[in-house]
């Protein structure tokens, strides 16, 4: 096998002259593959766009490598696009653990990350060449807390975490902050596990606390089956309140009636297209027949982010356009307007809390995010 | 010292110490299995735990690498031994579930551990696994294995695998071996799990679960159950095959599945049966005398077996 | 005092009386035979002595000393070694490491000794050799060293148990059944080798259903039925016993 | 507080039950054929996902899909267990359990790959079955007709295989096949069709359990299979792995004792309690809750 | 009624049977003996379909067997008492004879069969619930030979049938075995009680190692110097 593969390098090597790789690193086939799967289509969606112009003159090239979310899998992919594929950039994981594990290879490889999604904190901190991309839960969770206590005057909360997921537990610790400083009253505080199918026991639990609201920190498969099972056990009048892991169209595929009126924030909205967005909606219903989710416009994004980094510096070259990608600002992406901080930490602008109507996100209110 | 790191490319030395590290888990994991007979679908959490256990004293404590390599693989034997006194009484597939049934449960504790991160786990590990002290304590673990494997505790174990009630007759304590050997199995699993962290640099209890088990028993079982050289030549394949057929992308464990199943069933003893170490010099020195005389012929044999 | 000595040794499984009050002494130096018809109890009686199944009652002691309710291992290290009615050898080890098995509780080094490998374990694992080539070779298998056990005709593998069971230095051997399977010849030479052994100084205590082979090696024989001793004596006595005669032997034997 | 315990109760028992379908299947390829299955859970998510395409891309009937469901993966079953088991039949164990691994890892990736890799929902239940009713049995402990269902669907199966395997000519063979291939042969039995017939069944009864748990939990998935099959394993070897009514009680006991761990607010450790319920039961009974024990004869 | 015609087995390297040919009329005991490794039970295995041959033929009743299933060997009327017993540990006594008699149909038949098994060897009556697993050998070895009796073959292959019985017993099996020959059942009996064997048989075969070295009458064998030396014991 050895043999074959450094032959094959060798033939890459000489062809990357007309060439710009990006490398996609990301989860196809292990539990988080939907976040994966849909990251890279948006990437590929990209690309081809790209393509049609060419960036520098030159093809941008996806190189994918499924990592089955294993660390061990990630870090070696790392090490193989910047030793082996020599790619310019690398669109990494959407979740923060994964991310961890490759920033500091990529960074003392002096290739750029960029995360299409994590949220956890200490990411752009590993070192100069790591970025992301994507709406930070410090801003979407309070502004969401303050909207559900203090417009809509629900007091007593419900909170649910998935306890196996990092960016649950994360999300769950800013809304815990969030509605105690917005004077609300947690009453019952329950886990859940991604995977579970079954939340009986759990709403049970939440019934009995007569909760206002349900705020749930995770992601929409879990989201819908919870909101399922509360209307099954008759609580008919008390809606979900979460983060932008909600943002699926699989959430009311999964909830049925029973999540409409559930309240999420985010930074991309296909049901609130704006110039940009309205043509990337359109073009992803043409090329994969459904409705894109946060993760396809977090992968279009990131690699359009590389690319205008790259025109902008002229340059492939890492070590080059990554001091033109730092500078990013007012980036109008499909998953929101990116400007990056000094330390490479994304502002996303603004910020949209949606409701769900007759199965759809339908805007509720536009919050603006401080540019500092 | 360092003479090794940097020798080769990044890519590749990432790839050696990663299969260096799954020999020395395997190499644990068929001391319990293959040697002994006793199945567990659990061995990733003494992975799990000599991992945390040496992000800890690293992290927490600042103490040097060597300590927390130590301290990983004392930590996990400890597990290792609480676990095995009540479990290793059961026999067969019971004893699997309970092994599989531990590795659940501290998965489920360290998720609502803060101490340790909880599903966030513990990032910014330093990273001290080199090639070169993954090499040194592969070596260290096979040259154990394979003097363990023909002193008297070896005997012992594998008359344990073969019928345990005949062995007893014969004198030997069935469960305080077995349970000195989960001691052994899961210091050197502690010890993979310290080269584990200082490489990987994050843990998430995530990483540590039932299919993590799973892959090292799949490289135990192919190699061959008990064979020291088997068990290394499983690891190094499994590490490689997901690496080699990165090209087929999505399709990847797909093949992967089906070859597993290919390989079971034209080697269902495993590559390399019970070989031992001891046959393996012996037959390769033989075929090496062999060739000198009659190069040609041996060319075609050379392949198999 | 007798070497061991059952004293209403009892045990039942369920409602079952597999062994029903049964005393027995078997001096030192002697072959005492243990007869009955099938599923009296014989192997049960064995399995009690080296300590498989405790009794349900009674005392089971061995030089004096109570051995009932102990581990087989701690027995076996007292100096009582055994054979299987059904051959229970370790398959996939080779001849001669199934002997050094039988050495075990001969012997002393741990896991570390193993890994370490101090001159002292190399002396030991030399000793374990040699004293397993010799228990080989006195029962005819020193050829066979290096086969896997497996791979043993029938009367061989009868024989390798005997040899494994030496191997730990017994001072009473327990032997199920050792002749069953075999033709005469190798029942004759099984009759020398085993008299050769009593030679040696140990004791052997038998079960075997071939009459001729029993009265022609044992010194005592005592018979079960239904779990219940009916008969103890020498050969010839316990062989015209009318209560033996009419349980067991029945009216044409030999 | 009381109240809360026969919900809870309920909400356990319900749980259970569905564990308890995929369970009998599991225990019965073990009892024959000493082979933890590990591509049962699989076979399931394959019966849920035929009997939702059945139902949403070929608008038959749900009886229909159900049956449906069986019948294919009824085959597959068999054809699982020629190409992968049945070669590995005179080796050790481990050599099949690592093939059924391959199995496992090679369907639910394939269904990855057809299905994608995000849920999919089942249709609603009164769509395809009946409008969801519930009863208040007591205390406000409430039941639905969909609960009530699977319940009694796990309970007939139940008795069922039991009786089938206990009494009649080819449950024995098949009882007999498990301990001795050589020697049911020398009865005259047909091994391969004994076993064939085990996987059928066994296969039948996890496509069943599929499409029941599908509609109940509203949704599926391409790894659904590992997750409740893991579930489902433990199940059968609390109550004693090979033993039917072991499988049944031991899904029940597992789903009753996650929903206490739940109801005491444990939930973050629902897990946890789950497989330390099993370790406890067998470290007082090392053959789970209805295992009957070999006494060893030597 | 039974023709082997120049079969041989081999196990890998292991060369258990060259050539071997014999024949069991109708209504024949035949004794097979040899000592231990000569390869008598791997010649009732390869008629039972255990093992096939590399070569030679099988014919039964004048069909070709050698390429048959063990469970279509059963169903033509040929039935086994294996080596070293082999019951179904885990079954109980009564179930082991039930399988015994799987090929038949006859419901009422068979529970007569069960009840005459059972006055034959009243030990296994009174174990009858108990698992087979538990039974003593000797116990053992009787449900065996039941249990083969239970199919009521045409031709019984019986594998060291008194092998752990008690002399009692002995005696009484080898009466049994005269016994249904008389009611019309063919028997191929291995045995290394040669005495008893030769005692009860037709003709016989002499085996060593994998290759038949005598055949003729039994008689004429139990008095035969080479076959006294070698196999009685004098
Ligand atoms: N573990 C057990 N459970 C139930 N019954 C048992 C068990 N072990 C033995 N028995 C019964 O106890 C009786 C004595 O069995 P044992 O094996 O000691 O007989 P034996 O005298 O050795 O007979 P044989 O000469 O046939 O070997 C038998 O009837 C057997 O069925
Ligand atoms: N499964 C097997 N694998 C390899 N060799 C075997 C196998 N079975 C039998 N043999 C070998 O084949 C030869 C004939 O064996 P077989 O069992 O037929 O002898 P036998 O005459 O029945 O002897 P015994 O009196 O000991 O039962 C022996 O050398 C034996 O070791
Ligand atoms: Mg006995
Ligand atoms: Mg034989």
């Amino acid at each position: 096998g050895c043999g074959g593969q450094s032959a094959e390098n060798g033939g890459e090597q000489t062809a990357a002259s007309d060439v710009i790789k990006i490398g996609f690193l990301g989860d196809l086939t292990g539990d988080t593959a939907s976040y994966g799967k849909n990251t890279l289509e948006g990437m590929k969606m990209a690309a081809e766009e790209l393509n049609a112009d060419g960036v520098l003159g030159k093809q941008i090239k996806i190189v994918e490598a499924d990592h089955r979310y294993d660390k061990a899998e990630a870090a070696n992919i790392v090490q193989k696009f910047i030793n082996e594929d020599k790619v310019s950039a690398i669109v990494g994981d959407p979740t923060t653990g994964i991310t961890k594990a490759t920033a500091p290879i990529s960074n003392q490889g002096e290739v750029v990350q960029i995360s299409a999604g994590s949220t956890g904190p200490e990411v752009v901190e590993i070192g100069p060449y790591i970025f992301r991309n994507t709406l930070l839960d410090a801003v979407g969770g309070p502004a969401t807390m303050d909207y559900a206590i203090n417009e809509l005057g629900w007091k007593n909360v419900a909170l649910i975490t998935s306890v196996n997921n990092d960016f649950s537990v994360g999300l769950s610790k800013i809304f815990k902050d969030a509605i105690l400083a917005n004077g609300g009253n947690i009453v019952i505080e329950e886990s859940v596990q991604d995977g579970d199918t079954d939340f009986s026991g759990q709403v049970s639990n939440i019934k009995g606390k007569n909760p206002d609201f349900i705020v749930f920190s995770g992601y929409y498969t879990e989201g819908g089956l919870i909101m399922k099972e509360v209307r099954k056990q008759g609580m008919n009048d008390i809606v979900m309140v979460g983060g932008d892991g909600l943002q699926s169209p699989t959430f009311w595929e999964l909830g049925g009636q029973a999540v409409e009126g559930s309240i999420s924030y985010c930074g991309f909205s296909p049901e609130q297209p704006t110039d940009e967005t309205a043509k990337f909606i359109e073009d992803f219903k043409a090329k994969y027949s459904k409705d894109p989710d946060l993760f396809h416009a977090q992968g279009y994004d990131a690699v359009k982010i590389i690319a205008a980094a790259m025109e902008k510096a002229q340059s492939a070259d890492p070590k080059v356009f990554r001091d033109a990608m730092a500078q990013t600002k007012d980036f109008p992406g499909v998953s929101g307007i990116t400007t990056f901080r000094e330390n490479r930490e994304p502002i996303k602008s603004p910020v949209y809390l949606l409701q769900v109507k007759d199965q759809k996100w339908s805007l509720l209110k536009k919050v603006p995010v401080d540019m500092d | 010292m360092a003479f090794l790191d940097g020798l080769l490319p990044a890519y590749y030395e990432s790839i050696i110490i990663t299969v260096g590290i799954y020999i020395i888990l395997a190499l644990g994991l068929n001391l319990i299995t293959g040697v002994t007979g006793q199945l567990s679908l659990g061995h990733a959490a003494y992975l799990c735990i000599g991992a945390y256990t040496s992000a800890i004293v690293t992290m927490k404590f600042g103490l040097p690498f060597i300590v927390a390599l130590l301290c990983a693989g004392v930590v996990s034997a400890l597990f290792g031994v609480l676990i095995g006194f009540p479990v290793l009484r059961l026999t067969g597939d019971y004893l699997a579930i309970c092994t599989l049934g531990f590795g659940e449960i501290l998965k489920s504790v360290l998720f609502n551990m803060p101490y340790v991160g909880g599903a966030m786990g513990m990032a910014g590990i330093p990273p001290k696994t080199t090639l070169l002290n993954t090499v040194i304590i592969a070596l260290l673990v096979i040259i154990v294995m394979i003097r363990m494997e023909r002193s008297r505790f070896g005997r012992s174990l594998v008359a344990i695998r073969e019928d345990e009630i005949a062995s007893e007759c014969m004198g030997i304590d069935a469960f305080k071996y077995k349970l000195q050997m989960f001691a052994i199995g899961t210091f050197t699993a502690g010890l993979g799990g310290a080269l584990w962290a200082h490489k990987i640099m994050v843990l998430q209890p995530r990483d540590f679960g039932f299919m993590k088990s799973i892959e090292i028993l799949n490289m135990v079982v192919l190699g061959g159950l008990g064979s020291i050289p088997g068990t290394i030549l499983g690891a190094t394949l499994l590490t490689a095959i997901p690496e080699i057929l990165r090209f087929s992308s999505e399709y990847r464990m797909i093949i992967y599945g089906a070859l597993l199943v290919i390989m079971m069933i034209f080697r269902p003893h495993g590559l390399m049966g019970n070989m031992n170490f001891n046959t393996l010099v012996k037959r390769t020195f033989k075929r090496f005398n062999a060739g000198a005389d009659k190069e040609q012929k041996n060319k075609k044999s050379g392949m198999e077996g | 005092m007798p070497l061991l000595e059952l004293n209403e040794v009892t045990i039942k499984f369920g409602g079952l009386i597999a062994v029903d009050s049964v005393d027995l002494t078997i001096e030192k130096g002697q072959i005492q035979a243990l007869i009955g018809p099938n599923g009296a109890g014989k192997s049960t009686v064995f399995n009690l002595v080296t300590g498989i199944y405790p009794p349900t009652s009674g005392t089971i002691s061995f030089k004096g000393q109570t051995i009932n309710g102990k581990k087989p291992y701690n027995i076996t290290k007292l100096g009582i070694a055994r054979t299987f009615q059904n051959i229970r050898l370790f398959n996939e080890l080779t001849v001669l490491d199934n002997v050094k098995i039988g050495r075990h509780c001969r012997s002393k080094a741990g896991p570390f000794g193993g890994i370490i490998q101090p001159p002292s374990v190399k002396r030991e694992e030399k000793e374990i050799e040699q004293r397993s080539l010799e228990c080989l070779r006195l029962m005819d298998l020193g050829d066979k060293a290096e086969e896997l056990a497996r791979n043993l005709p029938y009367g061989e593998q009868r024989r390798l148990e005997i040899a494994r069971a030496m191997a730990s230095d017994p001072e009473i051997l327990l032997l199920d059944e050792p002749a069953a399977g075999m033709n005469p010849q190798e029942k004759m030479v099984l009759v020398e080798k085993i008299k050769k052994i009593r030679e040696m100084g140990l004791t052997i205590f038998l079960v075997e259903h071939d009459m001729k082979f029993v009265m022609g090696i044992s010194d005592r024989v005592a018979v079960l039925d239904y779990g219940k001793k009916i008969a103890d004596g020498p050969p010839d006595a316990v062989q015209k016993n009318p209560e033996v005669i009419a349980a067991y032997l029945g009216k044409e034997v030999i | 507080m009381l109240s809360n315990f026969f919900v809870q109760l309920m909400n356990g028992i319900a749980l259970g039950s569905t564990y308890a379908l995929i369970a009998l299947g599991y225990t019965m390829v073990y009892g024959i054929i000493l082979l933890i299955n590990f591509a049962h859970g699989e076979i399931f998510m394959s019966g849920a996902f035929v009997g939702l395409i059945l139902v949403t891309v070929f608008h038959v009937h749900i009886v229909i899909a159900f049956l449906g469901a069986m019948l294919f993966c009824m085959i597959m079953g068999v054809i699982i267990e020629k190409i992968a088991y049945k070669p590995l039949r005179r080796s050790t164990r481990l050599a099949a359990l690592i093939s059924a691994i391959g199995v496992s890892i090679f369907l639910s990736n394939l269904a990855n790959l057809i299905f994608g890799a995000s849920p999919t929902s089942y249709p609603p239940t009164e769509e395809i079955l009946f409008p969801l009713k519930s009863f208040e049995l007591f205390a406000g402990a409430q039941v639905t007709n969909l609960q009530i269902l699977i319940i009694a669907t796990s309970a007939v199966l139940m008795i069922i295989l039991q009786y089938f395997i206990k009494n009649t000519r080819i449950g024995k063979a098949m009882r007999a096949t498990s301990q001795d291939y050589d020697t049911a042969a020398l009865m005259g039995i047909n091994v391969n069709r004994i076993i064939s017939y085990t996987f059928a069944i066994g296969s039948s009864l996890a496509a069943a359990g599929g499409v029941l748990v599908g509609i109940y939990f509203g949704v599926v998935k391409y790894n659904m299979g590992m997750l409740i099959g893991l579930k489902a394993f433990t199940a059968a070897v609390l109550g004693g792995i090979g033993s039917i009514p072991g499988a049944m009680f031991g899904g029940i006991a597992l789903g009753v004792g996650e929903m206490f761990a739940v109801a005491i607010g444990l939930s973050s450790y629902r897990d946890a309690i789950a497989f330390g319920i099993l370790i406890l039961v067998l470290l007082v009974k090392p053959t789970g809750l209805f295992g009957t024990e070999i006494q060893k004869k030597v | 009624m039974l023709n082997i015609e120049n079969i041989d087995v081999n196990y890998g390297a292991i060369r258990a049977l060259v050539q071997v040919s014999l024949e069991v009329n109708e209504g024949e005991i035949v004794a097979l003996i040899g000592a231990n490794g000569a390869g008598k039970s791997t010649t009732l295995r390869s008629i039972s379909g255990l093992v096939k041959p590399q070569s030679g033929k099988i014919i039964f009743e004048g069909q070709e067997i050698q390429n048959f299933p063990p469970h279509k060997v059963v169903e033509i009327g040929i039935s086994q008492v294996p080596e070293g017993r082999r019951v179904f540990p885990l079954m109980t006594v009564l179930e082991n004879l039930e399988l015994g008699a799987f090929t038949r149909k006859d419901r009422a038949g068979i529970k007569e069969d069960i009840n005459n098994i059972f006055l034959r060897f009243p030990r296994l009556e009174e174990r009858k619930q108990q698992p087979a697993g538990t039974l003593s050998g000797g116990e053992q070895q009787m449900l065996a030979i039941g249990r083969a009796l239970m199919s009521k073959p045409k031709l019984l292959l019986m594998d060291e049938p008194s092998m752990g019985l008690a002399p009692m017993l002995v005696q009484e099996i080898f009466n049994i075995v005269k016994e249904i020959n008389q009611t019309g059942t063919t028997i191929l009996l291995v045995e290394q009680n040669a005495r008893m064997a030769l005692s009860i048989a037709h003709r016989a075969y002499v085996l060593e190692t994998g290759s038949l070295v005598m055949s003729g009458l039994a008689k004429e064998l139990a008095e035969n110097e080479a076959v006294q030396k070698a196999y009685l014991g004098h």
